[in-house]
C-alpha cells in the first residue's frame, strides 16, 4: 500500500464486504430483541460509507475515516448510525499524520468515548461498547508493549471477540432491547458483532501483504 | 407479510414517491430530504411542528402532515431514525422564524438522531424544543424512560393545533409537553411483522398465547399470557392503564383505541364496546373517541389503549379542525 | 386471523355496539335493527340514502354514515346479507317522505334480501329506488352481473352528496347509477381471511403467487399467477382497468387504491407510485386520489384498484363535504 | 305424535340438531369457492325457526313451518336465508289442512318453484335446486303410486341425495361462487347439502315410531 489514504480506503472497502456478507445474520441478531432492520442499516452506512472515502482526496488516513464516518451517520439512520458513524467519523478527526500505536490508540479511544457520552452507555450495557471498550484497554496495553501498529490490532482483536461474546449472557440496558428486561437475555449484541466484524475486516486488511 | 415491493433498498423512497403523488393536496417532498412538508409550509411567523422516524407506522408520522397538525415528517428506512442531516434539512426547510417544534417517540435512535440535528440548528440560531413520546407504561417504570406508541397521535394533535392558532414556542412546548405528561397507553400483540425483503417475521406469537407490551417496531411484547376473550383483554387493558393515571389529571378523558396492521376494525369494536362500559364505570368521561389504525407496525397483528387526560385547554386542542391525508376533523 | 371476539355468534351486535359508543357523535343505532342510522335522520323532505351488506369489511358500510353520505347502514352478520326483515325495518326509520335510495354491492344474497325489503317499502307507498354496484371487472363478462368491491365508496359518496344538497330521488338515483356505470375496479389477492371463531382461513395462497381478480368476502380470485414486483402489478392493474374503460368518459378520473387488512399503507404507497405514473402516462388526469382502506375484507391481504371516470357534476359530489366516522373531508 | 302440530315441530327440532351438528362441514364446504358463512347462518337461522315453530300455536302443520320459515328468513341473512326461508314458509303456507300426499307435494312444489323463481334457478346450476328439484319430482311419482306421505318421503330421499353428489362436478351458475368459473367445480354446493340434511332429518322424524 503506497499511502495511509489507500489503506484507509481499503480498510473501508473490506468492512463494506464483510458487513454486507453479515446483513442477514445482523438482521437476525436484531430481531431476536429489537426491530430487525440492524443489517439493512449497517449496509446502507457502509456503502455510503465507502463511496465517501473512495473520494476522499489527500494521502492522509485521517480525512478518508472522518469522511466514511460522516457519510455513515448521514446515510444509516437509528442509533447505530448515529453512533458508528460519530465513532467512525471521531477516529478519523483524532488520527493525526503519523499514526503510530499510541496515536492509533487515542483515535479508537476518542471514538469510543464519543459512543458512550452520546449513547449514555458503558460496558455491561449489551451494545457496541462492549465489543469496543475492551479493544481499547488491550491497545493500550499493546503500546505499552511497543508493538506496531499492525501487531497491536492483531492483538487486541480477542479482547473485542470475548467482549462482543459476553453479550449473549447480558441484560440490555441501552437501546431499543433494554424495555425487555430479562427477556434481551440469550442473544448477542447485534450493534456488538457489527463492531467486531468492523475491527476484523480492519485487521485483516492490515495484514495482508 | 410485506409483498409489495420493488428493490427493498429503495422502499422508502418509493413510498415516498407514491405518498406524494397522491397526496398532493396536502403535502409536498421536502426538498434534498427524506420527509414531507405541508403546503404552505414554512409560513412565517409560525411555530413549525416537525415529527418523524422510522417508517412502517402509517399514518405515523407522514399521514399527519396538514393543516391543524404537523409542518413536516422525517422519514427514516423502515423501523430506523432519520439520521440528524436528514432532520437538519427538514428543520431548515420548514422554521418561519418562531422556531421549531420536535416531537416524536423516545427510541434510543431517534433521541441521538434528533438531538444531532437540535444542536446544529441551535448553533445555527434556531430555536429548537423537543418533545419525546413516552406514553407506553409497558415499557419502564420511569415515566422519562418510556417509550412512544400510539399516543404519539396526541401529541402531534396538540402541538399542531396549538401552532395553527398562532401559540408562541414556549407554549407549544408546554402544552405538548402537558399533553404528553398525561398520555398514557398499554398494548398487546398477536403476531409479529415481517420487513420488506425478508420472508421471517420479526417475532412470532404461539397460537393460544398473546405478547403483552407491544413495541411498535415489531420488538416483543414484555411478557407472554395466555390469549384470552375480547373482554377479558378490555378489562385488562383498562386496568394496567388506569393504575398509571397522572395524578389530579380529573376525570375527562381522550380515547384512541389503535389497531395494528392485521388487528381489523370490527374486532376494535368488539375489545372497544367493553373498555367503554369500564372507563366509565371507572368515573371517567369519554370524549370523542376514536377507534381504528392512528399508529401502525407494518402487517402486526395487536392493538393498544391511549388516554388523554384533558383539561380545558388541551380539549379545545384536540377538538380543533385539521385536514391530513390520514386525520380530518371538522 | 381473527382473535378480538367473545361469543362467535355475538360478533356482529358486540361490534355494533362498541361502533355506536365510539361514534355517537356520528350516528345512533337504529331501534329494533341490526343498523346504524345519521344523527339528524330522518329529515322530513330530504332523500335517504340506505347502504349495507354483511359485515366484515369496515368502513364499508357503517363507516359511511353521516354527513354527506349514507343515512343508514343495514349490517349483516360477517359476509351474510342484512335479511329483507332488518333493511325493511332500516327503511322505514329513515325515510324522510322523500324517498330512499338502495345502494350495495350486486351478490345474490344482497339481491334477495334488499329486493324483498324493497318490494315490501313499495307496497307500503315509500318510494324505494336501487343502484347495486357492479364495479368489478374481474367477475364476469357482463356489467350487470359484476359484483361490487371497493368501488362502493364512489356511489356511497354521490348518493350522499347528491341526496344531502336537496336532489329529487329521481336524480339521486340517475346520477348513483352513472357513477356505477363510470366506475372500474380490479383487485389481487396474497391471503384469506378467517372469521371469528374458526381457526382456518378461508382460503390460503401459495407462497409465490397471487389470486386474480380478488372477492370481498374472502372468496378466492379468479384465477392464480405468479407474484410479481410492485411495478408488475401497477401495470397489470392499469391495463385490466384501462381495457374495459367506459366508452366517452372524458379524461378525468377519482381514483382509489383500497388495501385490504394484511396489506399495509406503505406497500400501497409504493405500488400507487407506478399506478400514477402509468395512468397518467395513459393521458388521464388523477383528481384527488385516495390511497388507504376502503373497503375491507377481516384480515385478508390484497389490494385494489377503482377508478371513477369524472363529469363535472360527478366531481361536485366527490369534491362535497362529508363528515362520518372512516370519511370526513372539508 | 299427537297433532300435525307436534309432528311439524318434531320435525323443526330434528332439522335444527342436524344442521348444528353440520355446521363445521357446511362452513367448510362454502369456504371452497364461497365465503364460509353458510354453516353459521344455517344454525342461526334454524334457531330462530325452532323457537318460532315452538311457540306456534293450533294444531295444525302448515302454520308451524311457515313461521318457522319466516324466522329462519328474519334471522339467517345471505342467499340462504332468503332462499330457505322462503322454501320453509312457501311450503307451510301451502299445506292444507289435510295432508295427503299429493297435497305434501303440491307443497313442496310451492317452494321450490319460490327458489326458483327468486334465486332466477334451475338445476344444473350447482345450488339447492339440484337437491330440492329432483326430491319434488320423486315426490310426484310417489304420490302417483299411492304411498303414503312418510312412505313418499322416503321413496324421494335418495333422489335427493343423488341431486346434492351430482353438484360436485357442476360449475356454479348462480350465487358468489359463480364469479369463479371452473374453480367452482369439485366441491359440493353448500346449500345442496344443507337441504338434503334438512329433507332427511325430516324422514328420520317421520319414520321414528
Ligand atoms: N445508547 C446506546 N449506546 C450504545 N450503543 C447503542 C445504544 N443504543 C443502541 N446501541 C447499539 O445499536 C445497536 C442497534 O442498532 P440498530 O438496530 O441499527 O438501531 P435501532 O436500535 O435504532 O434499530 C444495538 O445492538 C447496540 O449495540
Ligand atoms: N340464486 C340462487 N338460487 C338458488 N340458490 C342459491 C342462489 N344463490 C345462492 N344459493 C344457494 O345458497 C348457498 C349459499 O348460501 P350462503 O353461503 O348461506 O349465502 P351467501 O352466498 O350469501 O354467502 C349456495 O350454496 C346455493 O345453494
Ligand atoms: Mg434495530
Ligand atoms: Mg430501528
Ligand atoms: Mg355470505
Ligand atoms: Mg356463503
Amino acid at each position: 500500500m503506497s499511502t495511509q489514504a489507500k489503506l484507509a480506503k481499503q480498510c473501508v472497502a473490506n468492512i463494506l464486504a464483510a458487513i454486507e456478507q453479515a446483513e442477514d445474520e445482523l438482521a437476525r441478531l436484531d430481531a431476536f430483541a429489537g426491530d430487525g432492520d440492524h443489517g439493512a442499516g449497517m449496509v446502507r452506512g457502509m456503502r455510503a460509507a465507502h463511496e465517501a472515502a473512495q473520494t476522499a482526496e489527500g494521502d492522509l488516513a485521517g480525512p478518508v475515516i472522518a469522511a466514511a464516518g460522516t457519510a455513515f451517520t448521514n446515510a444509516a439512520g437509528g442509533a447505530s448510525g448515529a453512533l458508528f458513524g460519530m465513532f467512525i467519523a471521531t477516529v478519523g478527526q483524532s488520527l493525526n499524520a503519523a499514526p503510530d500505536t499510541e496515536n492509533v490508540c487515542r483515535a479508537v479511544e476518542a471514538g469510543v468515548n464519543v459512543v458512550c457520552k452520546l449513547g449514555k452507555t458503558k460496558v455491561g450495557d449489551k451494545t457496541m461498547i462492549d465489543t469496543l471498550m475492551p479493544f481499547v484497554r488491550a491497545l493500550e496495553e499493546a503500546a505499552q508493549q511497543g508493538l506496531t501498529p499492525v501487531e497491536a490490532w492483531s492483538y487486541a482483536l480477542p479482547a473485542a471477540k470475548s467482549g462482543m461474546e459476553a453479550t449473549a449472557d447480558m441484560v440490555s440496558g441501552r437501546g431499543r432491547s433494554s424495555r425487555l428486561g430479562e427477556r434481551s437475555r440469550g442473544g448477542l449484541d447485534p450493534g456488538a458483532v457489527s463492531a467486531y466484524y468492523m475491527l476484523r475486516a480492519v485487521a485483516d486488511t492490515l495484514n495482508t501483504p | 407479510m410485506t409483498r409489495l415491493f420493488n428493490d427493498p433498498t429503495q422502499f422508502k423512497e418509493e413510498m415516498i414517491g407514491g405518498f406524494t403523488l397522491a397526496y398532493s393536496r396536502y403535502l409536498r417532498r421536502v426538498p434534498d430530504a427524506a420527509g414531507v412538508m405541508a403546503l404552505g409550509a414554512p409560513q412565517p411567523g409560525k411555530v413549525a411542528v416537525l415529527i418523524g422516524g422510522g417508517s412502517g407506522h402509517y399514518p405515523v408520522f407522514a399521514g399527519y402532515v396538514g393543516k391543524g397538525m404537523a409542518d413536516v415528517a422525517v422519514i427514516g428506512d423502515v423501523f430506523t431514525s432519520p439520521s440528524g442531516e436528514q432532520i437538519y434539512r427538514c428543520t431548515k426547510a420548514v422554521d418561519g422564524g418562531a422556531g421549531v417544534l420536535y416531537t416524536y417517540g423516545n427510541y434510543s435512535g431517534d433521541v441521538l438522531n434528533f438531538g444531532m440535528a437540535e444542536m446544529r440548528c441551535q448553533n445555527e440560531g434556531i430555536d429548537v424544543r423537543t418533545v419525546t413520546v413516552t406514553d407506553d407504561v409497558a415499557s419502564a417504570e420511569d415515566v422519562e424512560d418510556r417509550r412512544g406508541i400510539a399516543g404519539d397521535f396526541f401529541m402531534i394533535k396538540t402541538a399542531g393545533a396549538s401552532a395553527a392558532r398562532g401559540d408562541s414556542l414556549d407554549d407549544v412546548e408546554a402544552l405538548t409537553r402537558r399533553a404528553n405528561d398525561r398520555t398514557r397507553s398499554f398494548g398487546i400483540a398477536f403476531g409479529g411483522c415481517t420487513l420488506p425483503g425478508q420472508s421471517e417475521p420479526l417475532f412470532t406469537v404461539d397460537p393460544g398465547k398473546m405478547e403483552l407490551g407491544l413495541g411498535l417496531h415489531g420488538e416483543p411484547g414484555i411478557k407472554s399470557a395466555d390469549m384470552a376473550s375480547a373482554s377479558e383483554i378490555a378489562r385488562m387493558m383498562v386496568d394496567i392503564v388506569l393504575a398509571d393515571a397522572p395524578a389530579d389529571a380529573g376525570h375527562k378523558v381522550a380515547v384512541l383505541l389503535n389497531g395494528l396492521g392485521s388487528t381489523k376494525y370490527e374486532e376494535l369494536f368488539v375489545l372497544y364496546k367493553d373498555i367503554h362500559a369500564q372507563l366509565e364505570a371507572s368515573g371517567l368521561a369519554l370524549h370523542n373517541p376514536l377507534v381504528g389504525e392512528f399508529a401502525g407496525s407494518l402487517n402486526m397483528a395487536g392493538c393498544s389503549l391511549s388516554l388523554l387526560w384533558l383539561d380545558d385547554e388541551l380539549q379545545a386542542l384536540y377538538d380543533a379542525p385539521a385536514s391530513t391525508p390520514a386525520f380530518t376533523h371538522l
